[in-house]
C-alpha cells in the first residue's frame, strides 16, 4: 500500500492509533531521542538520527526476568514477561530500521527469548528515508542498505516537502495505515515520480567507502592477531557508548538484585552489557580471553563484520554511523575497517 | 598567538633527543570536525600535530593509561612521555602528581595557553544546529575568515566567533564563540597550563566570560523540588555506558568502588573476597542506580576535579555531569579555599580540615 | 515519580532512619540516654562505628539506595574526637556530601549530622526525636530509594 | 512460544561431597528435581546454576546421563555464586536450567580405545563419559583414565576410582612426592607420556587447567595421536547459556552453543579466545 | 565457609523483656541465613548464661556468636571471654545492643520488639564477616610521666619509683609542691603541711630515677598505652640551678615587683626570685613575662650582680620528646575565683580573703610570719565570718558540685583563727556540715566546743563595707532570724575547680572531662583511676574535690596501675586495625595525611599500616576513595551488610 499523507494530516493519522503508545524523535537536551508523542503535541520529523537507537524497544536496558523469594524456605520464581501496549515508532531511519531483523536473528536463533518477543511483537516501525546523510559518518550504503531501505520497517515514509509519500512494507504496516486511511490520499503520477527522484537523490550523496564486504571479512579472519588492532585501540578508553547506542549490538549481563536478603526477595534482571567492558568477558579466575582494548575493539569490528557474516550470512552492521560520531577519541569503525584492509 | 608549528617543533625536538618516548597531542581525525587525540613516537608525525578550538580532550588520561600499562608490562618502557595540556589539562597533572601516580620527571608538559579563549562544546554547537553534524570548526577573528593552523590571538571581549561549516550545507557560519565555547572554558580560572616545561601562547588570563562557578551556581538557584526534576531526569537517561569514568583522568581507580567493569583479580584473590565484593548499587540503568553511581562519582572526585569537562563533553546523552562536580568544587573553593590541582604538595581536600570549617549544619 | 508529600499520610508514615553512631561519643550518649530511661522514637537504628571520620560516602547513599528515610550521623564535639581529628575529616566531607545531595534535590532534612557527647543522653533523644518529626512531614523517600 | 529460557527449575541438594579442601576447595553436589520436571542430558553438557540473590554459573554436568534420579556437579570455589554454593547444606534449594552445549560424539567412537586425562576439577566434564563408557563397556576398547591432583587429598571422586579400576585402566598421579603414594609422582602430561597409551584407533579426551591441557596436547601429538583422535572442552564466561549474551563466544562461535566440546581439529580452526 | 552463627536474647530480667519481645526475636533470627542457633535467656551475664554460650558454641560448631543484650561497654568482655572458653575466637562474638538503645529508651512492644530484631540482625550479618582476630602484643616502655607535682603528683612519682620505673614528672610552676605547699596546718590533726610535704619534695629531688622538669607543659603526645612518646616543653632556663648558690644577691636589685603568687598576692615578689624558701629545685628564677632584663637595653641588673653568672638572658624554651609507657594525670585545684562573688564582696575588698589565702595568713612561712592581720590594715580581726558552700552547691549561678573539703578546712580556719586571736569571734555561716573521714567530725565538734565558733545554718546573702566594717547580712535558719555581722574579716570558703591547665592537658592527652570540668574516670565505681584513653590515669583533684589523705591514696592506686600495666612485657593491642587491600591502592597518600597516628606510610608504592600505631579509627576508610582500606570486623562490607539488614 503506498499513499500520500500532507504534512499537516501526519497528526491525524497518529491520533487514529489511541490505542497504542506512540513514539517519535523529538529534540531535548541537545540530542535526539525517541520519546512519547502525548496527545496533542507536534510530531518534528525533520530529525537527523536519534542518538540512542530503535533497538532499546525490544531489548530495553533493564528487563526482569522473574522475581523470586522464600516461601517456606522454598524459592518462589514469578516470571514477569512484558506485556506492552501496542508500540508505534515514528520517524524510525532505515538503518535502525536494517537493525531489527538483524536483533531478531539473534532472539530467536536456537533459543527463543520471550521478553524481545513480547515487545517485538506488538512493535510498529515507522520508517523515514533520509533524504540526504545527515552525517559524513553514515555508510548505509557500504553495508547493503539504503537511505530508503525498507528492510525491517513496517512502513516507510519519504519527505516530500508538504507531504510524506508513506508505503506499507508489512501487514503491520498496512493494518496501522488502514486505521488512519482517511488522512491519506492516492498517489499521483507526479509523487511517484518524486519520491523516485528524492530516493535516487539520496543515494547520490557520497559515503563512507567499505568495498568488498566479503573481501573485508577475509581481512578480518586473516588479521586476527594482527598487532593493528592494539595500535587503532591505542586511545580507547573502554567505554560503551559505540555498542550501547549501536542498533545491532544486544550483548547483556543477567543479574540478580536483591531486595530483602532477610526474606530472600529480589530480581532477576538483564542489563545491556557490553564487549568494550574489560570484565565483560574475565573468567571468575581473572583470566581474560580478551583483556586488552586491542582485542575488545577486534571483537566488536570482528562480530559486525565477520562472526555475523559467518553465522548469519549478513552484516550486521548497518552503517548508521553512531559509533563513529559518538566516540570521543574518534574511533572509526570504517577506518579500521580500511586500515584492516589494506593490511 | 599559538602557532601550531612550534609545538611541532617542539614535540619533534623532544622525539629527536630521545628525552621522551612519545608525544600526546591532538591530530585531524577521520570521525568528525573535532581533532582527535595522537600519540606520535617519531619527528615524522609530528607535523600532524594540531592546535585549534577542536581540540578538546585532556590528554592526561593517556598518562594514566601509558601508567597502568607500565604496571602490567614484562618489560616498561618507563621513560617519559611528552603532553600537550592545555590549561585544564595541567591541572589534571597536577593531581595526579599530587597522588603520587606518576612523578613529575616522567612526563614533559607542552603547555598550551587558551589565551582566554578555549575549546568548542561540540554537544551545544549540535544543539544551534539542531543535531545536525559540523564539518569544519575553526576560530574566526571578529567575523572574519579563520586562521589555518593556529587559533586567533585572545581576544578581550566575547564578539569573537567560531566558524562553522554545516555537514550537508558547506556556507559557512560564524557563530559568537560565547555561545558554543564549553561552559568550563567560559567560567575558566586558569587558563594557561601553570604546571608546564614549556608553554606556547601568550598567558592570558581568563576572559570574563562568565564569573567560576556560573553554571552550578544557576543550577543552585532552582527550588528543591525542581532540582529534583532535573536530576531525575537525568539520572533517568544515563544509559551506563562509563563514558564519563572512562574518559576522566581522576578515575584512575583499579577498581571502581559503585559499578566495576573492572575487577582486580589476581591469583591470590581469594573466592571470599570475590564473593563478597561490595555492590553499593545494581548495574539496572534506572534513577536510583544511576543516582548512587554519578554522586558516588562526583564526591570521589571532590577536591580532585579539575574541571576538564570531559565526563560532559562525552556523554552521549548529555547528562550535565559536569555541575555535580564544579558544585562540591566550588563547595571548596568557598569554605574550605581548596583548589585542586593547584598544589601538588598539599593534603587533599578530605584528608585535610580547618578548625573552622563550616560547623552550623552540625546539631 | 510522584510528589511524596502529596500521596502520603504523615499520620501513617514511620520515617526510618540509619544511624551511624561513634563508638565514643555518640553511642555512649545514646546508652545514657538508656540508662536514663529517656524515652524516644524507635525509628532510628544505630550502627556503631568507630569513628564518624569512618564514615564512607557510601554508606549514605547506600542507606537511602536501601530505602532509608533518613541517614543521621553522629559524632564527637568538635575538639572531643577519641581519635583527636577524626570528626574534623567527617563534618568537611559531610558537609560536602549534604551539599551534593541537596544539589541533585533530595530533601535537605533526610541527611542530618549531630554531635552528641557521652554525656549527653539528652540530646540524643532530642536529635532523633526531631529528625523523626522533620521526616514524617516530608513522608517516605522515594528519590533515591532503589526501584525493585 | 514454548519455554522461558530463562526461567530455572528448582532443584534440591540432596547430597553433597568435599572433594577437596583447601582456598580453591571443591564440593560435589547431588541435585534433584523436587517438582519433577527434570531434563535430560548428554555427555559433555553443562547446566546453569543459581544460588537466587547471587546470580547463575555455568557448571558441567558431572553425572552420566544414565543416571535419571540426580544430576551431579562438581563445584570449585571460585567467585560468589560458587562460594555461596560452598556456603549450602542438603536440602537447600537451587536454579537450574539447561542442559546447554553440544556432547562428546560417544556413538562415533564406538569399537575404539579411549584414553581419558583429566586434571583437577577438569575430571567433572569428562567424568559423565567415563561413567557412559564404563556402562556401555563392551562398545569400546581398551579405556584408560589418566588423572591428576596436586596432592592425594585433592583427588576427586576417590571412591568412585575404586570402582573404575574394575573394568578400566586408572592411572592416578599426583604433582610432588608424597608418602604412602603408590601411584605416579609427576604432572599428568609426564604420566602421559610415561604410559605412552597407543595411538591407533583410539580417541583421547582430556579436560583440566588449561597449561595442563596445552601439553597433554603437546604430548598425545608426540605420541602420534592426530587432531581429529583429541578431544577437549573449553570454558568461557557465560550468563545466558543461550548464544544470546554475546560474551562466551570464541571467533564464530557462543561456546555455549556449540561448545564446550571441540575437538582439537576444529578448536585449531577457531582463534585462541578462552 | 559455611556460616553457622548463634544467637542469645537476653531478657535482663525484666529490662529488656518488659518492652522486646524477646522469644520472638529469638525465633525470627533463627530464620535466617547462616543462624543455626537461637534462644532468649534471662541472665545472660550470669554465671549460667555464659556456660549456656560456651554450650552452645561447642554444640553447634558455632563459628560466630551474637548476643544480643545491654551495651557492649558492659559486657562485650565477658561473653568474648566466653566465647574464648567455647574455642571461639574473642572476635567472633559481637554485642547487638537491646537494652540502652532500645529497651530502656521505647516503651511500645511491638515497635521496640522490631527494632531490636534490626539492631541484632544487623550485628548478625556483621559477625557473620568478622575474621578470627588475636590482640597485638605490644613491647612496653618501663617508664612513666606524672603531669603536675601536686602531692598527688609527688606520691605517684615515688611510688613509682619504689617499684623501680622511672619517672618524668612535669610541673608547670617553678617548684614542685602545689597547692598543699601553701597551706598551714592539715585537718584534722593540725600537723604542719609543709612538715610533711618538704621530706616528699626533697625524696623527690634526690631521687635518681625521677626526671623532674619544672616550669614545663606537655606540648602534644603521639602513640598508645605502653608507647606514648610525648613532646615536653621547658620554659628558657634563665637561671642555671646547678650554678645558682641561692645567696638572693639579685633580688635586691631587681627593679620589677608582681604578686607572689605563693602567698595568693597577699605579698609582692621580683621579677627574679625564688617560689618560696624549700623550693624544689632549689634555685632562683626569673620570670619571664615581668622581667626586663630579656631585653638587655633597658635591664640586666641580676646578671650584673650574680657572681657565679648563673644567669643568661639568651637562654631559648627547649622541647624534648620522651618516651612513656603510662601517664598519670595529676593536675590538680584552682579555687573558684573570687571575682565570681560579688555578693561578697570577693576580689573587692582586701579583707574578704578566699580559703589559701587565710592559709597563708596563718601559716608562719606567710606574709605576716603566721600573724592574723587585716591586709588592708594590718589589724588582728576581733569579729571574722567564715562563709561555706562559696560558689559550691549552686547550680543556677556557680557550681553545681560540693568541693567536699570546704567543711573542714573552715573548722580548721576558725580553730586556728582561736588559736591565734584567742579574743576573737569566728562565726561561720554553712548549709550543711559534711564532716565524713576519720577524725573529721570530732574535730568539727572541737571547733565550736573548746573554740567557740559560732556556726549559724543558712546563707549569707550580701557583705558589704560600712565604716571599716564589713557587714555580713546573712540568716540563721535554725533560729529563724536574720543575722547582721559588723566583721573585721570575711574568708569564704571557695569551691574548687580543676586547675587552669586542666582542659588543656585534657585535650592534649585525649583524655575526657565531665560536665563540670574535671577528668572523667572511666568507670564511676569501678575504674576510678583510669581515664578513658588506655593507659593514662588520674589522680587528685584534678579528677575531683577531694582532700589530702584521699588525693594521696588515689596516687598510690593510680601509681599501682600503672606499675601493673608496666610490669608485663608486652601489652595487648586491639587487632581491629586498618588493613590495606593492596591491588586497589594507588598509593595516592590520602589515608596517611588523614591518619591521626601517623601509622600509616607508603612502602612500593602502596599504603602499609602500622599495626602497633593504628587504633582502627576509620579515618582512612573514610578518605580513601577506592575502598582500598578497611579496618578489621568493622569492614565496609559489614557495614553495608548492616544497612541492608536494617533496611531489608
Amino acid at each position: 500500500m503506498e499513499k500520500i499523507l500532507r504534512q499537516e494530516k501526519l497528526r491525524e493519522w497518529v491520533d487514529t492509533l489511541d490505542d497504542c503508545e506512540v513514539y517519535a524523535p523529538a529534540f531535548a537536551d541537545s540530542v535526539w531521542n525517541f520519546a512519547r508523542v502525548e496527545a496533542g503535541t507536534d510530531i518534528d520529523l525533520s530529525h537527523t538520527n536519534t542518538i540512542g537507537s530503535v533497538k532499546a524497544f525490544t531489548f530495553p536496558q533493564r528487563e526482569v526476568f522473574f522475581r523470586f523469594e522464600k516461601k517456606d524456605g522454598v524459592p518462589v520464581l514469578t516470571p514477569t514477561l512484558p506485556d506492552p501496549k501496542p508500540t508505534v515508532v515514528f520517524g524510525v531511519r532505515p538503518c535502525d530500521g536494517r537493525g531489527m531483523p538483524r536483533n531478531d536473528t539473534v532472539f530467536n536463533k536456537e533459543f527463543e527469548d520471550p521478553y524481545y518477543w513480547a515487545r517485538r511483537n506488538k512493535l510498529t516501525l515507522v520508517g523515514l528515508a533520509c533524504n540526504q546523510p545527515h552525517s559524513p559518518n553514515c555508510f548505509c550504503q557500504s553495508v547493503g542498505g539504503s537511505p530508503h531501505a525498507e528492510e525491517g520497517l513496517d512502513i516507510l515514509m519519504t519527505d516530500l516537502g508538504d507531504r510524506f509519500h508513506v508505503k506499507g512494507v508489512t501487514a503491520k504496516g498496512v493494518e496501522a495505515m488502514e486505521r488512519g486511511r482517511d488522512a491519506f490520499d492516492a498517489v499521483s503520477d507526479a509523487d511517484q515520480t518524486e519520491v523516485d527522484k528524492v530516493h535516487e537523490t539520496s543515494r547520490s550523496y557520497p559515503q563512507r567507502p567499505i568495498g568488498d564486504l566479503d573481501a573485508i571479512s577475509e581481512a578480518l579472519r586473516e588479521s586476527f592477531d594482527s598487532p593493528l588492532w592494539a595500535d587503532m585501540a591505542q586511545h580507547c578508553i573502554g567505554c560503551g557508548i559505540c555498542t550501547f547506542l549501536c542498533p545491532t549490538c544486544h550483548c547483556f549481563d543477567i543479574n540478580d538484585e536483591v531486595i530483602s536478603p532477610t526474606t530472600g526477595e529480589g530480581e532477576r534482571v538483564r542489563t545491556w552489557d557490553n564487549c568494550q567492558f574489560p570484565d565483560f568477558t574475565m573468567h571468575t579466575s581473572g583470566h581474560n580471553p580478551r583483556g586488552d582494548l586491542g582485542s575488545r575493539l577486534r571483537q566488536r569490528v570482528n562480530h559486525k563484520f565477520l562472526y555475523f557474516v559467518e553465522n548469519h550470512k549478513t552484516q550486521q552492521c548497518t552503517g548508521c554511523g553512531r559509533c563513529i560520531t559518538e566516540c570521543p577519541v574518534g574511533i572509526d569503525i570504517v577506518a579500521v575497517l580500511e586500515r584492516v584492509g589494506q593490511s | 598567538m599559538v602557532n601550531v608549528e612550534e609545538i611541532r617543533d617542539y614535540a619533534a625536538g623532544l622525539l629527536e633527543k630521545g628525552e621522551v618516548k612519545s608525544v600526546l597531542g591532538f591530530r585531524r581525525g577521520s570521525a568528525s570536525a573535532f581533532a582527535e587525540p595522537c600519540t606520535i613516537t617519531n619527528v615524522g608525525e609530528a607535523a600532524s600535530l594540531v592546535w585549534d578550538p577542536t581540540c578538546l580532550n585532556n590528554l592526561a588520561l593517556y598518562l594514566v593509561k601509558d601508567r597502568k600499562q607500565q604496571a602490567v608490562s614484562k618489560t616498561p618502557d618507563t621513560r617519559p612521555v611528552g603532553i600537550v595540556a592545555k590549561g585544564c589539562d595541567s591541572r589534571a597533572i597536577g593531581v595526579l602528581l599530587q597522588e603520587n601516580y606518576f612523578k613529575r620527571e616522567d612526563v614533559v608538559v607542552i603547555g598550551v595557553s587558551c589565551e582566554g579563549t578555549g575549546v568548542v562544546d561540540p554537544r551545544k554547537l549540535s544543539a544551534k544546529l539542531k543535531g545536525r553534524t559540523a564539518s569544519r570548526v575553526t576560530f574566526a577573528v571578529q567575523g572574519s575568515t579563520s586562521v589555518a593552523g593556529g587559533r586567533t590571538p585572545g581576544a578581550t571581549d566575547g564578539a569573537d566567533g567560531i566558524n562553522v561549516s554545516v555537514y550537508g550545507d558547506e556556507t559557512e557560519t560564524v557563530i559568537p564563540a560565547r555561545e558554543v565555547l564549553a561552559d568550563r572554558c567560559l567560567e575558566c580560572r586558569a587558563a594557561a597550563p601553570a604546571l608546564n616545561d614549556v608553554v606556547f601562547g601568550n598567558t592570558v588570563e581568563a576572559r570574563d566570560f562568565n564569573e567560576p562557578f556560573h553554571a552550578a551556581k544557576e543550577a543552585e538557584r532552582l527550588s528543591e523540588d525542581e532540582r529534583w526534576a532535573t536530576w531525575e531526569r537525568h539520572f533517568d537517561r544515563c544509559l551506563r555506558c562509563f563514558a564519563c569514568r572512562a574518559v576522566c583522568p581522576m578515575c584512575y581507580c583499579p577498581e571502581c568502588v559503585v559499578d566495576s567493569t573492572t575487577f582486580v583479580v589476581t591469583l591470590g584473590t581469594s573466592a571470599e573476597e570475590k564473593a563478597n565484593r561490595i555492590r553499593w548499587c545494581e548495574r539496572s540503568a534506572n534513577t536510583s542506580e544511576s543516582a548512587v553511581y554519578h554522586l558516588t562519582r562526583a564526591i570521589h572526585l571532590a577536591g580532585r576535579c579539575i574541571d576538564c569537562g570531559e565526563c560532559e563533553r562525552v556523554c552521549p546523552v548529555n547528562i550535565p555531569l559536569r555541575l555535580l562536580n564544579t558544585k562540591l568544587e566550588k563547595e571548596a573553593f568557598e569554605m574550605f579555599e581548596y583548589q585542586a590541582g593547584h598544589d601538588i604538595e598539599q593534603a587533599s581536600l578530605l584528608s585535610s580540615f580547618r578548625d573552622e570549617d563550616p560547623n552550623s549544619f552540625i546539631r | 515519580m510522584s510528589n511524596p508529600s502529596q500521596t502520603t499520610e504523615v499520620q501513617d508514615f514511620e520515617p526510618r532512619i540509619v544511624a551511624f553512631l561513634c563508638k565514643w561519643c555518640s553511642s555512649a550518649g545514646s546508652d545514657l540516654a538508656g540508662v536514663s530511661r529517656i524515652q524516644y522514637s524507635a525509628n532510628a537504628t544505630p550502627i556503631t562505628i568507630p569513628c564518624s571520620g569512618s564514615v564512607s560516602p557510601m554508606y549514605i547513599l547506600s542507606a537511602f539506595n536501601k530505602g532509608a528515610d533518613g541517614v543521621l550521623i553522629s559524632g564527637c564535639h568538635p575538639g572531643d574526637c577519641h581519635y583527636m581529628e577524626g570528626n574534623y575529616l567527617a563534618r568537611r566531607k559531610l558537609y560536602l556530601v549534604k551539599e551534593l545531595l541537596q544539589f541533585i534535590g533530595l530533601e535537605s532534612d533526610r541527611f542530618r549530622m549531630s554531635w552528641v557527647s557521652a554525656a549527653e543522653g539528652a540530646k540524643f533523644a532530642e536529635v532523633v526525636d526531631e529528625f523523626v518529626e522533620d521526616l514524617r512531614v516530608l513522608g517516605p523517600q522515594n528519590r533515591l530509594k532503589a526501584e525493585r | 512460544m514454548t519455554d522461558n529460557i530463562y526461567l530455572p527449575k528448582i532443584g534440591r541438594i540432596v547430597g553433597i561431597d568435599e572433594e577437596t579442601q583447601g582456598a580453591r576447595a571443591i564440593k560435589t553436589f547431588k541435585v534433584e528435581f523436587p517438582n519433577d520436571d527434570g531434563f535430560e542430558h548428554d555427555c559433555g553438557q553443562c547446566a546453569m546454576l543459581s544460588m537466587f540473590g547471587k546470580g547463575e554459573s555455568m557448571i558441567s554436568i558431572a553425572s552420566s546421563p544414565l543416571v535419571k534420579e540426580y544430576k551431579q556437579f562438581s563445584i570449585m570455589k571460585m567467585g560468589r555464586v560458587t562460594s555461596a554454593f560452598h556456603a549450602a547444606k542438603i536440602g537447600d534449594f537451587i536454579g537450574i536450567r539447561g542442559p546447554y552445549g553440544n556432547q562428546f560424539p560417544l556413538d562415533d567412537w564406538q569399537g575404539r580405545d579411549l584414553v581419558f586425562i583429566g586434571g583437577g576439577v577438569g575430571l567433572a566434564p569428562i567424568w559423565p563419559v567415563i561413567q557412559t563408557a564404563v556402562a556401555r563397556r563392551e562398545e569400546f576398547g581398551k579405556i584408560t583414565v589418566f588423572y591428576g591432583a596436586r596432592t592425594s587429598s585433592d583427588i576427586m571422586y576417590e571412591a568412585d576410582f575404586e570402582r573404575l579400576k574394575e573394568s578400566v585402566e586408572v592411572q592416578l598421579s599426583v604433582d610432588a612426592p608424597e608418602e604412602g603414594w603408590s601411584g605416579y609422582t609427576g604432572f599428568v602430561p609426564a604420566n602421559l607420556m610415561d604410559k605412552a597409551p597407543p595411538p591407533d584407533n583410539a580417541i583421547a579426551i582430556t579436560c583440566g587447567p588449561p597449561i595442563m591441557i596445552k601439553f597433554v596436547i603437546q604430548n598425545l601429538q608426540a605420541l602420534g595421536f592426530a587432531d581429529e583422535q583429541i578431544y577437549t572442552t573449553i570454558e568461557n564466561k557465560m550468563k545466558c547459556g543461550v548464544g544470546k549474551c554475546g560474551r562466551c563466544n570464541v571467533g564464530k562461535d557462543y561456546v555455549c552453543v556449540k561448545g564446550p566440546v571441540y575437538s582439537w581439529a576444529e578448536l585449531k580452526r577457531l582463534p585462541q579466545e578462552y | 565457609m559455611t556460616k553457622r552463627t548463634g544467637v542469645f536474647v537476653c531478657h535482663c530480667g525484666k529490662n529488656i523483656a518488659a518492652t522486646v519481645d524477646v522469644k520472638k526475636v529469638a525465633q525470627e533470627l533463627a530464620k535466617d541465613d547462616g543462624v543455626v542457633f537461637s534462644e532468649d535467656y534471662v541472665y545472660m551475664c550470669s554465671d549460667p548464661g555464659q556456660t549456656a554460650v560456651i554450650d552452645a558454641i561447642k554444640d553447634n560448631n558455632l563459628n560466630g556468636m551474637v548476643i544480643s543484650c545491654c551495651s557492649p561497654t558492659l559486657h562485650e568482655k565477658t561473653f568474648r571471654d566466653a566465647s574464648e572458653l567455647g574455642d571461639l575466637n574473642a572476635f567472633q562474638c559481637e554485642i547487638a545492643n537491646i537494652r540502652e538503645q532500645c529497651a530502656w529508651v521505647h516503651k511500645d512492644m511491638e515497635v521496640a520488639t522490631e527494632k531490636a530484631l534490626k539492631i541484632t540482625r544487623a550485628s548478625v550479618r556483621r559477625v557473620q564477616h568478622n575474621q578470627a582476630l588475636e590482640p597485638i602484643g605490644v613491647p612496653v616502655t618501663r617508664r612513666a610521666m606524672v603531669v603536675g607535682a601536686g602531692i598527688a603528683g609527688i606520691q605517684a612519682a615515688l611510688d613509682l619509683t619504689d617499684a623501680g620505673l622511672d619517672v618524668v614528672l612535669v610541673e608547670k610552676q617553678a617548684t614542685i609542691g602545689g597547692n598543699m605547699l601553701k597551706l598551714s596546718e592539715t585537718f584534722p590533726t593540725l600537723d604542719c603541711s609543709q612538715c610533711i610535704l618538704s621530706p616528699k619534695m626533697v625524696s623527690v629531688s634526690k631521687n635518681s630515677k625521677i626526671t623532674l622538669m619544672t616550669e614545663s607543659e606537655v606540648e602534644s603526645i603521639s602513640g598508645f598505652v605502653g608507647n606514648f612518646k610525648v613532646k615536653i616543653k621547658k620554659k628558657a632556663e634563665f637561671v642555671d640551678p646547678e650554678l645558682c648558690k641561692l645567696c638572693d644577691d639579685c633580688t635586691p636589685v631587681c627593679p620589677v615587683a608582681v604578686p607572689n603568687e605563693y602567698d595568693v598576692g597577699l605579698t609582692n615578689r621580683r621579677a627574679i626570685h625564688i617560689p618560696f624558701a624549700q623550693a624544689i629545685p632549689a634555685s632562683f628564677t626569673l620570670d619571664e613575662e615581668a622581667c626586663l632584663g630579656l631585653n638587655p637595653v633597658v635591664c640586666g641588673k641580676c646578671e650584673e650582680v650574680c657572681d657565679v653568672g648563673a644567669i643568661d638572658y639568651d637562654k631559648k624554651p627547649t622541647v624534648t620528646e620522651e618516651d612513656i609507657g603510662a601517664i598519670i594525670v595529676s593536675t590538680g585545684f584552682d579555687l573558684y575565683g573570687m571575682e565570681h562573688m560579688g555578693e561578697f564582696g570577693g576580689g573587692r575588698y582586701p579583707d574578704v580573703l578566699d580559703g589559701l589565702q587565710f592559709e597563708r595568713l596563718c601559716s608562719a612561712s606567710g606574709a605576716t610570719e603566721g600573724h592574723i592581720m587585716r591586709p588592708s590594715d594590718h589589724k588582728v580581726p576581733k569579729e571574722i565570718v567564715f562563709i561555706q558552700c562559696s560558689g559550691s552547691r549552686d547550680p543556677e549561678n556557680h557550681c553545681a558540685y560540693c568541693s567536699k573539703i570546704c567543711c573542714m578546712y573552715t573548722a580548721k580556719h576558725a580553730t586556728l583563727y582561736k588559736h591565734h586571736v584567742p579574743d576573737g569571734q569566728a562565726y561561720i555561716f554553712y548549709i550543711d556540715i559534711r564532716s565524713g573521714g576519720k577524725g573529721y567530725e570530732e574535730f568539727v565538734q572541737r571547733s565550736m566546743e573548746n573554740d567557740g565558733v559560732i556556726y549559724l545554718r543558712g546563707r549569707v546573702s550580701r557583705v558589704y563595707e560600712k565604716d571599716g566594717k564589713l557587714r555580713v547580712m546573712g540568716v540563721d535558719t535554725l533560729a529563724g532570724r536574720n543575722v547582721e555581722i559588723d566583721a573585721d574579716m570575711v574568708v569564704l570558703a571557695q569551691a574548687m575547680e580543676p586547675s587552669k591547665g586542666t582542659a588543656e592537658i585534657a585535650k592534649i592527652l585525649k583524655i575526657a572531662r565531665d560536665k563540670d570540668g574535671f577528668l572523667a574516670e572511666a568507670h564511676p565505681k569501678l575504674k576510678p583511676v583510669e581515664s578513658v584513653t588506655a593507659g593514662i590515669y588520674l589522680a587528685g583533684a584534678a579528677q575531683g574535690p577531694k582532700d589530702i589523705p584521699e588525693t594521696v591514696s588515689q596516687a598510690g592506686a593510680a601509681a599501682s596501675k600503672v606499675i601493673a600495666l608496666l610490669s608485663k612485657d608486652q601489652l595487648a593491642h586491639s587487632p581491629m586495625v586498618a588493613k590495606v587491600r593492596d591491588p586497589y591502592c594507588t598509593g595516592c597518600e590520602m589515608c596517611v595525611d588523614a591518619c591521626p597516628y601517623d601509622a600509616i606510610t607508603l612502602v612500593d608504592g602502596k599504603a602499609s599500616v602500622n599495626e602497633v600505631l593504628c587504633e582502627g579509627c576509620g579515618s582512612c576508610v573514610g578518605v580513601c576513595v577506592r575502598a582500598a582500606i578497611d579496618v578489621k570486623n568493622v569492614t565496609q562490607l559489614q557495614i553495608h551488610e548492616m544497612i541492608s539488614a536494617i533496611m531489608a
